[in-house]
């Protein structure tokens, strides 16, 4: 079987300093919620934010409640803070 | 405090009300006589949006006491258009798209008749300082100034045409 | 999502979309018959008034509200003790429509009165005796920062991660450590990447400044309001101006314990919001009064109170420093934003950071930005929040770099342009955007090359927004006589029925008269988040154009039924089934018309629906370019030329699309020249109102010239992508940039009021 | 609160000696609703004068203008001849507010308003003005530049009003000016104003000067010494400069929201330069 590539996801805004200047997670996960799931896992100091404070950047679309958003090992993925426009 | 008995003349009806006499003749329009038409931005004169005319003066409505109009003729947004025909100002309004949320239009509409009853070919800049009164913060003005300077053009040529016919049926007359 | 083959610039290829027909809430906003927020009224209605703390902080120690409840023709009184914490009630937006222990900013809601008429009402607010502990306060953001800064929430940081971020704040400000656990600065975000050290090292030119904003208000004409009902077996309804009647719902529902499907709030027209009315203010309150009074209540703010209690936009500090070659070429950039939003957490200084550098592709970028609270009025989203004041201070240093290497403004962004495919200053990588095509038409316009006088100056600068979308419901009905009821519900603040009705047309190839749009309750329609992020004519209209497709799809079912071919067999094409080809059946079409006429005996009624979480909405890119003239004696800026040129992807409406142009321009020129809030010693608003809070006049501006570019968005079937926000990222560097070439300094705070040009001028001929 | 509309003077002053508490006259209302509504104020009589006969006429008097107390300032911006004499009188009181406010506001409220930024003050102290206070015993003429005594406060007793002004006749090459600086191009109040009158003699050399400045001190200036330089000369480089600097020394402001010390001392230097040159071009006709 060949060996299971993991996500790359990074970090911006406020999850650098509360992920203690981690700016880089290998995670697995087939779509968001999974993704978020084995991060709150990896870093529990981000788990209160990864709620509805984050929107997720899949290569360069950012998405703000779509947990059900497929991922791949291909993917740009970037956590973003959760923005509101006027 | 004790009301006060007011007859009026508002857009050419015979009006009467009574009104406490710290009540403004916007106060009185809107929660009086259900005129909503006319709006409160402010209530210090300081918007535009609650324009009508008083004795065919432009006005802030939420200037003028309810108590002190009695005996005048006040001229309201309602009373612009003539049954389903649109005055050329708000045919003119919609066409160039002069009004986005719509909350200072109908100020805005009152003030610019106002202006081309008195000067029918004015220029950008008279324009806008006859409108300087009247706040729009959706449209940075340029449409609105532009429906103003077509309106009045549109109204030349049709004052044109009827001073145009009247000579006419002068002379027909004469020559008869 | 692909693009569809309709997604071309060529306008042939459409029909309704990229026209401008008269909107069709037109005629009822031109003859005074559309009803706003105020304009509602019922049987047995109260007027509600709402006290509020004339003190920037104070501690509440007692409220008596006896007397008022005492007086004839009062129906109900309330403080917090009516507004308990229920389980999904928001903290922050509880304590800030009703103070709570403490009255945090001038203004701050601390009781609330219904009465019979507005005359009982003030009188009853008079006879509410508020016993108050004034409290040290504090309203600038660095002020804010120090040390030794009276603390706004005391205890409510301590030992969260974001203390930490004091420390490393005052490291940054070469200030010597603090002990103290608690701050005012709330939340430190990260951005960038590359090394920005080596960067600087390779850069033959630097340049550096600190630029400062204040506080600006949405301004719009039409002050909150709302009409309350609620009945005793707890069921409410809400009529109200907002640009999110599902988020009141959802939000008022919350912090008064009631089940949301049992409040039903119906949007009025609104008259301008630009972000200001996404959250609520008075609604939670008018329900309460309405609850204990039993009866109806409607609460009107006046203007004084909308200035002094609403949100704002925050007021910034913001350090950039930006580096390039002696080619242009930007080699390292980084910069610092502290953003106050008031009493609460949650200035936009994340979306200020993220979109700081976001035209340009860069290889070294770093961004820091730090969310403080202050003793103000809590900040609301205000068109781009969080986009103007990193772009102003940016773009004031690209003009100042142009000028140093002696380059063209537009080239030198040009030259350092993000394109598809830049990994941008805030993380993701940009899909297809239009940057350059903007500042391109730039250069060619006219405007461009007009000639400068004596005191005059041409300022250049160009912005960003991301633009949102999700979620959406749409609902299409067919009507007996073929035309069409589409209901929407994301309220229309620029006229956004009219494109809604312009892509159903386009899609069932109908007239544009043919399709009435409404913007429906909330117990009509599934939910929609607010009106914001210019996410309307995307998002609703991607909705649109599904539901439109399902109704087509259903259509084309009832022609199959009718022909007895198989549904496949059926197109849609111009306003009529037809089929599909040779094989399908030789049936002259079915128009709209025909199949809605026998709608209700071939099958029943025919609707289509869509609902999405729509994603896909491309961000959209801007240039400005001013001329102004300043008189040295008096230092007044007179705005000669205004040029907006902005990728709109595909425009919907043509003349709407130049109206958001123009107005986030015009609101831009205010900003920069004239509005800030104005705070005394004693913590109070000093301009709240019209008069002396100063947005531009008609007098002011000149007519203000707009290009609209149009470069698709994949995201959408026809290419739109958002337009109302990006206006305003550009025009306070685009007129700073132009003032500072007419008077030869710099300028770096905002508002440039005569006043502090003139003290420019002296501070150069010193 | 009561609201009376008297339609003789006597009454109107009975009503005033009569009222119990606080009583405001109503003309064109555009401050009073205002206060009002701010809770600043809470008048018990309202007392309009609009339906006493004159306060709303313009009349022809000893070849100079008496102005009533209701007059509207778009009514004096319509007439011809006032406009003609005393440009500078009513350009100023054209500057006050917009067209809606031009419907209502009057000459003789913004005077009684006692606001230090009255546009009006200014300039009708430039030309010599008086107003026109009736009361219980005496009717009396007082220079308008002592109506106002501090910011809201008018030498005005119990039981008086100011019925009109009076425009003086304009002696031959005689032209006046007023510019005041706003932030906006309109629907401010004015950061600095000043008014200058001028009279010139057939070389052009001027013979009578009176200058004021209005927004720069607790109510607006006469400036004498800035008269003294005009007089006897013509309005060269020297005598402007001089001009400006000596308005600069007069201005006495204070910072606040509307503008700074240092702003308003060098703006009423340079506006009154400007309206000078207005003034003495308007002079030499």
């Amino acid at each position: 079987m060949p060996e299971q590539r993991l996500l790359t996801v990074k970090l911006g805004g406020s999850l650098v300093s509360r992920a203690g200047g981690r700016t880089e997670f290998k995670l697995e996960g087939r779509n968001i919620m999974e993704m978020l799931r084995h991060l709150g896992r990896d870093c529990p100091e981000l788990e209160p934010m990864l709620g509805n404070a984050v929107s997720v950047a899949v290569d360069g679309q950012i998405y703000r409640d779509a947990l059900l958003h497929p991922l791949n090992p291909d993917n740009e993925i970037i956590l973003l803070p959760r923005m509101a426009g006027g | 405090m004790s009301n006060i008995h007011v007859t009026t003349t508002i857009n050419g009806d015979e009006t009467e009300y009574v009104c406490r006499p710290d009540e403004s003749l916007l106060d009185v329009l809107r929660d009086r006589l259900g005129m909503s038409g006319t709006k409160e931005g402010c209530g210090t004169g300081d918007c535009g949006a609650c324009s009508v005319t008083l004795d065919g003066r432009l006005v802030c409505s939420c200037l003028v006491m309810g108590a002190e109009v009695d005996g005048h003729k006040v001229e309201t947004i309602e009373g612009m258009a003539d049954g389903e025909d649109l005055h050329p100002l708000q045919q003119k309004f919609l066409e160039h798209a002069a009004l986005q949320c719509g909350i200072c239009t109908p100020g805005f509409l009152v003030a610019a008749q106002s202006l081309l009853e008195r000067n029918l070919d004015p220029t950008e800049t008279e324009v806008r300082y006859w409108l300087a009164g009247n706040l729009c913060r959706c449209t940075g003005y340029d449409k609105i100034v532009r429906a103003v300077l077509d309106t009045a053009k549109d109204m030349r040529k049709v004052a044109k045409k009827s001073s145009a016919k009247k000579t006419a049926k002068k002379g027909a007359r004469h020559a008869a | 999502m692909p693009l569809d083959a309709k997604t071309s610039n060529d306008k042939k290829a459409f029909k309704s979309v990229g026209t401008s027909p008269i909107r069709p809430d037109g005629i009822d906003k031109v003859t005074g018959r559309a009803r706003f927020g105020a304009d509602m009224s019922a049987p047995g209605m109260l007027v509600g008034r709402i006290l509020r703390s004339p003190h920037a902080h104070a501690k509440i120690k007692s409220i008596d509200t006896s007397k008022a409840e005492a007086l004839p023709g009062v129906k109900a009184v309330i403080t917090s003790a009516d507004l308990p914490k229920y389980k999904d009630a928001d903290e922050d937006i509880l304590i800030n429509i009703m103070a709570r222990d403490r009255a945090l900013y001038d203004g701050h809601t601390v009781a609330a009165v219904a009465a019979i008429d507005a005359a009982v009402a003030k009188k009853a607010l008079k006879l509410i005796k508020v016993d108050y502990e004034i409290m040290p306060h504090v309203t600038d953001v660095d002020l804010a920062m120090l040390p030794n800064a009276p603390l706004v929430h005391p205890g409510r940081y301590d030992g969260m991660a974001e203390n930490e971020h004091l420390a490393l704040a005052l490291q940054e400000q070469g200030k010597a450590k603090s002990k103290r656990k608690s701050t005012n600065i709330v939340s430190r975000y990260d951005f960038g990447h590359g090394d920005v050290k080596k960067g600087f090292k390779q850069a033959d030119v630097i340049v550096e400044h600190e630029f400062t904003t204040e506080a600006t208000h949405q301004g719009y004409i039409e002050p909150h309001a709302c009409l309350a009902n609620v009945s005793s077996d707890g069921s409410g309804e809400l009529w109200v101006c907002t640009q999110g009647h599902f988020m009141v719902r959802d939000v008022c529902a919350a912090l008064l314990g009631m089940d949301v499907s049992s409040l039903r709030v119906t949007p009025s027209e609104i008259g301008g919001g630009f972000g200001g009315k996404t959250t609520v203010f008075i609604e939670p309150v008018a329900l309460a009064l309405s609850r204990k009074a039993g009866r109806p209540v409607k609460v009107v703010m006046s203007r004084e109170e909308v200035f002094r209690a609403t949100g704002p936009t925050a007021s910034s500090s913001i350090k950039v420093r930006l580096g390039a070659k002696k080619d242009g070429r930007f080699v390292a950039a980084e910069a610092v934003l502290k953003y106050q939003g008031g009493a609460f957490p949650g200035s936009p200084v994340e979306m200020g950071a993220m979109t700081a550098f976001a035209c340009y592709d860069l290889a070294n970028v770093k961004i820091v930005g730090y969310d403080v609270v202050t003793n103000r009025p809590k900040q609301a989203a205000y068109r781009a929040p969080g986009a103007p004041m990193s772009a102003f201070a940016v773009e004031g240093c690209v003009g100042e770099l142009a000028e140093k290497l002696g380059m063209d403004p537009i080239e030198l962004r040009k030259k350092n342009a993000a394109v598809e495919g830049t990994k941008s200053s805030y993380g993701p990588t940009f899909g297809p955007i239009g940057l350059v095509e903007t500042l391109d038409a730039a250069k060619k316009h006219k405007n461009y090359k007009a000639k400068l006088g004596k005191n005059q100056g041409r300022g250049v600068a160009s912005g960003f927004w991301f633009n949102f979308g999700g979620n959406t419901c749409v609902n299409i009905n067919l009507n007996v006589d073929g035309t069409l009821a589409l209901a929407v519900g994301t309220p229309d603040i620029g006229g956004s029925r009219a494109s809604m009705c312009l892509m159903a047309a386009e899609e069932l190839g109908i007239p544009y008269d043919d399709v009435r749009a409404i913007v429906a309750d909330t117990s009509s329609l599934g939910y929609n988040d607010v009106t914001d992020g210019s996410r309307v004519t995307f998002a609703s209209g991607l909705a649109t154009i599904n539901a439109a497709r399902d109704c087509a799809a259903k259509l084309c079912k009832r022609a199959a039924q009718i022909w007895d071919i198989p549904a496949d067999a059926v197109k849609w094409e111009n306003g009529a089934a037809h089929p599909a080809g040779a094989n399908a059946g030789d049936f002259p079409p079915l128009s709209i018309k025909e199949l809605a006429g026998q709608a209700h005996s071939t099958g029943g009624p025919i609707a289509g629906h869509y609902e999405v979480n729509a994603d896909g909405a491309g961000p959209s890119f801007a240039t400005h370019v001013v001329d102004v003239e300043v008189d040295p004696e008096t230092g007044a800026t007179k705005v000669l030329r205004y040029l907006v040129v902005q990728d709109a992807g595909k425009a919907v409406h043509r003349a709407y699309v130049e109206g958001q142009f123009q107005g986030g321009a015009v609101q831009g020129i205010g900003w920069v020249l004239n509005e800030e809030y104005i705070y005394g010693e004693d913590g109070r608003l000093q301009n709240a109102g019209f008069l002396d809070y100063r947005i531009p006049v008609c007098s002011d501006v000149p007519m203000i010239d707009t290009v609209i570019v149009e470069v698709p968005n994949p995201g959408h079937p026809y290419g739109v992508r958002g337009v109302g926000e990006t206006s305003i990222v550009p025009p306070l560097a685009a007129v700073a940039n132009a003032v500072s070439a007419a008077i030869g300094v710099r300028a770096t705070t905002l508002p440039m009021s005569p006043p502090r040009i003139l003290e420019a001028l002296k501070s150069k001929s010193a | 609160m009561r609201y009376e509309a008297p339609e003789t003077i006597k009454a109107a002053v009975g009503l005033l000696i009569k009222a119990r508490g606080q009583s405001r006259i109503l003309a064109g209302g555009t401050d009073l609703m205002v206060q009002m509504r701010s809770g600043m104020l809470e008048p018990d009589l309202i007392m309009d004068i609009k339906r006493i006969p004159g306060m709303r006429d313009i009349v022809p008097e000893k070849g100079g203008f008496r102005i009533g107390a209701a007059v509207s300032g778009s009514e004096l911006g319509e007439h011809a001849k006032v406009s003609k004499m005393w440009p500078g009188v009513v350009e100023a009181v054209e500057l006050i507010g917009s067209t809606q406010i031009q419907g209502r506001a009057t000459m003789v409220g913004n005077l009684c308003n006692a606001s230090p930024a009255a546009d009006s003050v200014p300039a009708l102290i430039a030309v010599g003005a008086t107003a026109r206070i009736v009361g219980n015993k005496r009717t009396r003429d007082v220079p308008v530049e002592t109506i106002a005594k501090a910011p809201g406060k008018t030498i005005l007793a119990k039981g008086e009003f100011v019925s009109s002004v009076f425009l003086p006749k304009a002696l031959p090459r005689t032209g006046s000016a007023y510019l005041r600086f706003i932030p906006r191009t309109e629907m401010d109040i004015a950061v600095v104003g000043s008014g200058v009158c001028l009279t010139l003699n057939p070389k052009g050399v001027v013979t009578k000067a009176r200058v004021s400045l209005g927004a720069v001190a607790a109510r607006a200036l006469l400036v004498e010494e800035a008269a003294d330089v005009l007089l006897g000369n013509k309005l060269n480089d020297d005598v402007l400069e001089r001009l400006a600097d000596i308005a600069s020394d007069a201005a006495t402001p204070i910072n606040d929201k509307r503008g700074t010390v240092a702003f308003r001392k060098q703006v009423a230097g340079v506006l009154t330069r400007r309206a000078a040159l207005i003034a003495f071009q308007r002079a030499k006709g």
